[in-house]
């Protein structure tokens, strides 16, 4: 028995927090905040080139064939510095539900060019109602002929403007159920289809609107059986819940860091704020809520392997509770901060954003808790 | 039928006060601007513009024309020498209206009522005027970047080089400086002297060679602080107000009220009131999303607080108009109603799910993202004023009797 | 305009307060726990001597004639204290319950012997599904011509053991809803009712089943008309919140005060542990929670005196936040006292069950929740 | 179908761990007596009359016949040298299975790798054996009533009179004194010197004249603790462990162990599984009370607390198992794990209403009575063993480096 990460996964950690402490410091954070792309082709080019974008594709597709904990020891880091990097829509979700969903043909066209960086792909899901339930899928993908016309529109979309083509959840039959929903490799550029983005404000992460005005789809951009994809779509849930939840725990990881280096440095009334009882219990409660849930976070990623109820379970789990953390432990943060926490010029507010964006994407604690309780039986 | 709430505890006003209500209503909803927004800085005083603050010392001047503004103040300095309860209307009126917030608020609460105070008859005649009518903005001088918390600790120094002080050091978060005409200030005048008795009160013009200010941006991306430096600044010894080292004093008479800014009980209802009408306009699976009993349980607990704060500032009303010595001071009101006020804005966050980061410029944002700025902004007041550990600290040894700390 | 008490109240508390420093002490409730009655009739005597049992009574029918805020004041110091009497159970509860539901013979009947103290009531309302709505009353009160005949049983019935009759919810009428309620006063010894003590750990206040088997009832026993005790039940209850609010108040004061007490003599690490911040904040957290909610109780008590929506709403209110306010503070005073208070010699106990206790009694925070939401219209 | 964890994370357990499991099960399964709480003094070790502590005293005999007491220690000792995987195993089988807690556990976890690291030959011959086989049971005297969680500060003497200690003082929370046989004791034989540095570490035999033992009845009405008082006390010298005045450190080689005790991740885990059995049985309004939104959100809550909690006790145990250095010490597990603890029962009481208070002699006592009295006793594990307040000011200060208080 060994609960622990083994020696690559130590090495990846390690390799990638220097990378990432010299490529992605929060100047760039910073300079991107207002880019209007806010991504660095750099930096992507760069983080291909280590082979990260595909990390979880087979080595058989050129991928480095690794599992959900070794992406979640990645994410882990970048959720750390808060790189702006297409890493967790295209290469971990785009790539997983390809995966789970493709058939080999569609498997072998596309998980290649996704494990290269050569493109990026992103998953089209959310709608108006933003519900992750068979109700929130309204989309209509009408058959005409050989094709599919898909008229409507998608909401907080990743990355939505540098993706080269979006997986779409759309229904090709009626009814609101998990049956007859089905799944669309569509191109950027289809005519018909229009973009805008969703102004937030954490803007290290970008969300878009997908508008579908009469989009024409070949039959052979169906992804995988026609309107089976609902379970595909639940089992990439899982993934973007241990995906959020390890960048959850690097950023709360991080955010205390900075609160504990700020306490240690800051003077007040004569001495360092840091050893006012009441901070150090802030800063002592926030850590005793990080550091098991590092191990939580360690569990549902090695679950994912399994793909029974165990792993959706345990998916929501750290979902719920990471979110929350991290969510608490900024919010401690800036507080510990004081007045120059709540400053633009102060890089906290970075991951007090994230933390809370974060924590509504993909699921709220209450939509997971109730998974939880739902995959418990109770 | 028996009246909403019978004597005993009396919360009847007298005919004059409910009449003073009648006719403010009926001016403000006769005078008040069409677009707020274009006219209010919002809370953090950020005015946009040279055009919306002439809109808002316009409003200002409106409102004091018509007899509104100041009313607490003596009639001798321009004032209305009206009651708490009075004050008290005044204040519900102006929240319940949305109307805008005054942009001279800083010389009207705090250096208006110390002048009166501690001023000469000279600096009374001289500020108070064009402090009613707007025509000389005010801004407030006291934190310092290695004084938050403990403001005793301030550094910016004035020494005496004949009939001037000469000024060096540096403010920060300095609301209004960037368009302000005047700073009151606290400055140290006596090097080694104990902490807060080498301190000074005095007035600076805005305008006086050696200032700089430089606008400090808050996470929510808007200005209305400030950092000001201050080179060699010189100001007229006739500009110290009360005694020379004496500036603690002075400025405590009126510290009380920043609190109770930061704690105004009818702004935390106007925002229960948002929350609960977005819970009610927003839907989720078809079905409002405040029949979600989650939801319900949320804001009930939240609605009971709110309430328990309105009450809570009645009984601490009372007890200013009847002249019984006050149970507690602002530090409970402050600790309270700031932390409601991020959680009343942090729940609002939680029910729009995604659509809570969305930012007043994108059109899916709920309220013109008011819920994202109020959250972040909220959070500052939490912290601004005096964080919830320096008020737990003044309610654990100046209420309970403990022992200060190290 | 005055929110605060008026002369009369503040005379009320300041006398009360003296007398039962006197009269019921600690050592009272100490000596009192293990007996098996846990009531001391001198006190009761006492207590009736000073007109307190005929408080909510009209004036017209022997009593103070005063109203829920001055009992409130009262219930205040008494929670403070935990006095052991039958105060809540007969004085405000039956006799509210008489005065809003019977009739004027009834009442003429009953008010003044309960005002002088003479008789004590109290009233049975909960069965086994411990349910306020009118789906927990099914005890069925089966009409034989001019009698009733009662099978059954009453749950969580206070000093039944004491009260001389019983104020009985029963169903005289098919149906689970509202209708068909009727209220029936029963005296103790009435052949086929039999009594068991409910062993609880807040010995300060004793709770009983009540099982009818076959009880007669005649007409004029029942109180006010068949069927239609609904609406006098629903306005005790708000009675009740208000009452148990204000005795979480008084004990809630009075908790915090022993643990500043304590904090201040109290040396550890060669310094009053009250001068540790960690300690002087949970202090001041518990403070800045109670003092506000003597304003809430206040309000909800005199809203009583209206009987609409806004009675019922405020006493909601001050029940969820008060029952939960007391149980927090005496959690944080015993952990302010450290092992003492964890100790059967110390006091500290006696406050932090009854907390707890009093938080279950008469519906749970969250029930009463989702009352003020119900009743705010959400 | 895969395996349910798959290496990487390797969570099997090796061939023989899990034939040491199911042979002990086997054991278990045939051993355990018919009655637990017959045999049981439950986590606050108290047995209730002769009887029960001859039967408990029976119970550790039993299990140390069949191998399974002491496991930890070096077999030259009587132990089995087994590593941290089988003594976790054992520790899960026992509470998995509702095994009797062992009445000789101070002896065995505390006093024993005590003496096996700081013991003479002497001293391990004379007590080790019978600590074994619960002929012996020792009780900790170190906390007084002055010194709570400020254990160095402890004022009961030890003062040298020929070949003897004469030990005057008082001890406080002293579990099992009233029964046991010896006590391990922390004593102030300097007076001068600095607080840690004069303390001894003797061993006293609980016959001694002058040895007064007092019952200490706990909140939930039960004994278990004592306070104990020392006149004129003589004690051999050969009964000192360790260094005159170097009883600090001899103390701190086992004081870890008291903190692992109160956080057995197991406990919790059987605990949660009770309460979640609970809502599931209790109705409400004609369904489980389980399919309550709210009580849903609760239980998820608690259950994802839990599970973290187990799995941090894995990679803590992985790390000791692994010989890699801990990452962080028992504090957090301490913290986190008597609040969970605490939380739980709360919970529980919460679900019954007004069922909640009724104790085990109620028929109407849900679980016999067991939420109630483990609400109040899991409170006093909050306190006990360091409080909250001590377990943070260790982690900010040896984790997180941040300043020592004043």
């Amino acid at each position: 028995m060994d609960f622990a990460l083994n020696g690559d996964q130590e090495l990846l950690a390690q390799s990638a927090r220097a990378f990432l402490k010299a490529e992605a410091s929060p100047s760039l954070v910073r300079r991107l905040w207002d880019d209007p792309v806010g991504h660095c082709s750099d930096l992507n080019a760069k983080i291909s080139e280590q082979g990260w974008a595909g990390l979880l594709v087979p080595e058989a597709h050129g991928g480095l064939g690794l599992g959900m904990l070794d992406a979640a020891v990645l994410l882990t880091e970048l959720g750390r510095c808060l790189a702006p990097s297409p890493f967790l829509s295209s290469s971990v979700l785009a790539t997983s539900l390809l995966s789970f969903a493709g058939s080999a043909s569609q498997k072998r066209s596309w998980l290649p060019r996704l494990a290269s960086g050569e493109i990026l792909a992103t998953v089209a899901w959310l709608e108006e109602s933003d519900r992750l339930d068979p109700t929130g899928t309204v989309l209509r993908a009408r058959r005409a002929r050989d094709r599919f016309r898909l008229s409507g529109s998608k909401l907080f979309v990743l990355d939505a403007h540098i993706a080269d083509v979006y997986l779409v959840a759309a229904r090709t039959a009626a009814g609101l159920g998990p049956d007859g929903v089905s799944l669309f490799a569509i191109p950027r550029g289809a005519p018909g289809l229009s973009l805008t983005p969703l102004e937030g404000f954490d803007r290290t992460r970008r969300l878009f609107e997908i508008k579908f005005d009469d989009v024409v789809v070949e039959r052979d951009q169906r992804i995988g059986r026609e309107g089976a994809a609902w379970k595909h779509l639940q089992r990439m849930l899982d993934v973007a819940c241990v995906a959020i939840a390890a960048e959850c725990q690097g950023g709360a990881e991080h955010a205390l860091e900075m609160a504990v280096d700020y306490a240690k440095a800051r003077e007040q009334f004569g001495q360092t704020i840091g050893s006012f009882q009441a901070v150090k219990h802030m800063a002592a409660e926030c850590f005793a809520e990080i550091e098991p849930s590092r191990a939580l976070l360690w569990y549902a990623a090695q679950a994912q392997e399994t793909s029974n109820k165990e792993a959706s379970r345990a998916a929501s789990m750290a979902k719920a509770r990471l979110g929350e953390v991290y969510a608490r432990t900024t919010n401690k943060a800036v507080q510990i901060h004081g007045g120059i926490g709540f400053t633009w010029e102060h890089d906290m507010h970075f991951w007090f954003k994230r933390a809370k964006a974060n924590e509504a994407l993909f699921g709220s604690p209450a939509f997971h808790r109730e998974r939880v309780a739902a995959l418990s039986g109770w | 039928m028996l009246p909403a709430i019978p004597a005993g505890v009396d919360l009847a006003f007298s005919k004059e006060d409910e009449k003073f209500r009648r006719s403010l209503r009926t001016w403000l909803r006769k005078h008040l601007p069409k677009r707020h927004d274009e006219i209010d800085g919002g809370e953090d005083l950020n005015f946009e513009g040279p055009a919306q603050i002439a809109a808002a010392k316009k409003w200002q001047r409106t409102m004091h024309d018509a007899g509104y503004v100041a009313i607490d103040w003596p009639k001798e300095h321009g004032g209305k020498a009206a009651s708490a309860v009075r004050q008290t209307i005044l204040a519900e009126e102006i929240v319940t209206h949305r109307a805008p917030g005054l942009i001279g608020q800083l010389g009207l609460h705090m250096l208006g009522p110390t002048l009166i105070r501690c001023g000469t008859a000279a600096q009374r005649k001289r500020f108070l005027p064009k402090i009613l009518t707007a025509e000389e903005i005010w801004c407030q001088g006291y934190s310092e970047p290695g004084s938050g918390s403990d403001l005793a600790s301030l550094r910016t120094k004035a020494e005496s080089d004949g009939d001037d002080f000469v000024v060096n050091g540096q403010k920060i978060w300095t609301t209004t400086a960037h368009f302000a005409d005047w700073m009151f200030c606290l400055v140290r005048t006596h090097a080694d002297a104990p902490k807060h008795k080498g301190i000074s009160y005095i007035l600076i013009d805005m305008k006086t060679p050696g200032i700089e200010v430089r606008p400090l941006v808050q996470m929510t991306g808007q200005s209305g602080f400030n950092e000001v430096f201050f080179t060699d600044v010189r100001v007229p010894r006739s500009n110290l107000v009360g005694e020379l080292h004496g500036g603690w004093a002075v400025a405590n008479t009126t510290l009380a009220h920043e609190r109770n800014m930061l704690a105004n009980p009818m702004r935390t209802q106007q925002l229960m009131a948002d929350l609960v009408r977005l819970a009610a306009r927003r839907n989720d699976n078809g079905g409002k999303v405040s029949r979600d009993a989650l939801v319900r349980q949320r804001l009930a607990d939240l609605q009971i607080r709110v309430d328990m704060m309105k009450y809570h500032s009645w009984k601490q009303l009372s007890d200013e108009i009847h002249g019984r010595p006050a149970s507690v001071g602002g530090a409970i009101s402050k600790l309270v109603t700031t932390e409601l006020n991020h959680e009343i804005c942090a729940t609002a966050l939680d029910l729009l799910g995604d659509y809570g980061p969305l930012v007043g410029r994108s059109p899916h944002a709920e309220d013109r993202g008011l819920w994202p700025r109020d959250w972040m902004f909220t959070l500052g007041m939490v912290i601004g004023g005096g964080t919830s550990q320096i008020q737990k600290n003044i309610i654990a040894e100046r209420v309970l009797g403990l022992p200060r700390g190290a």
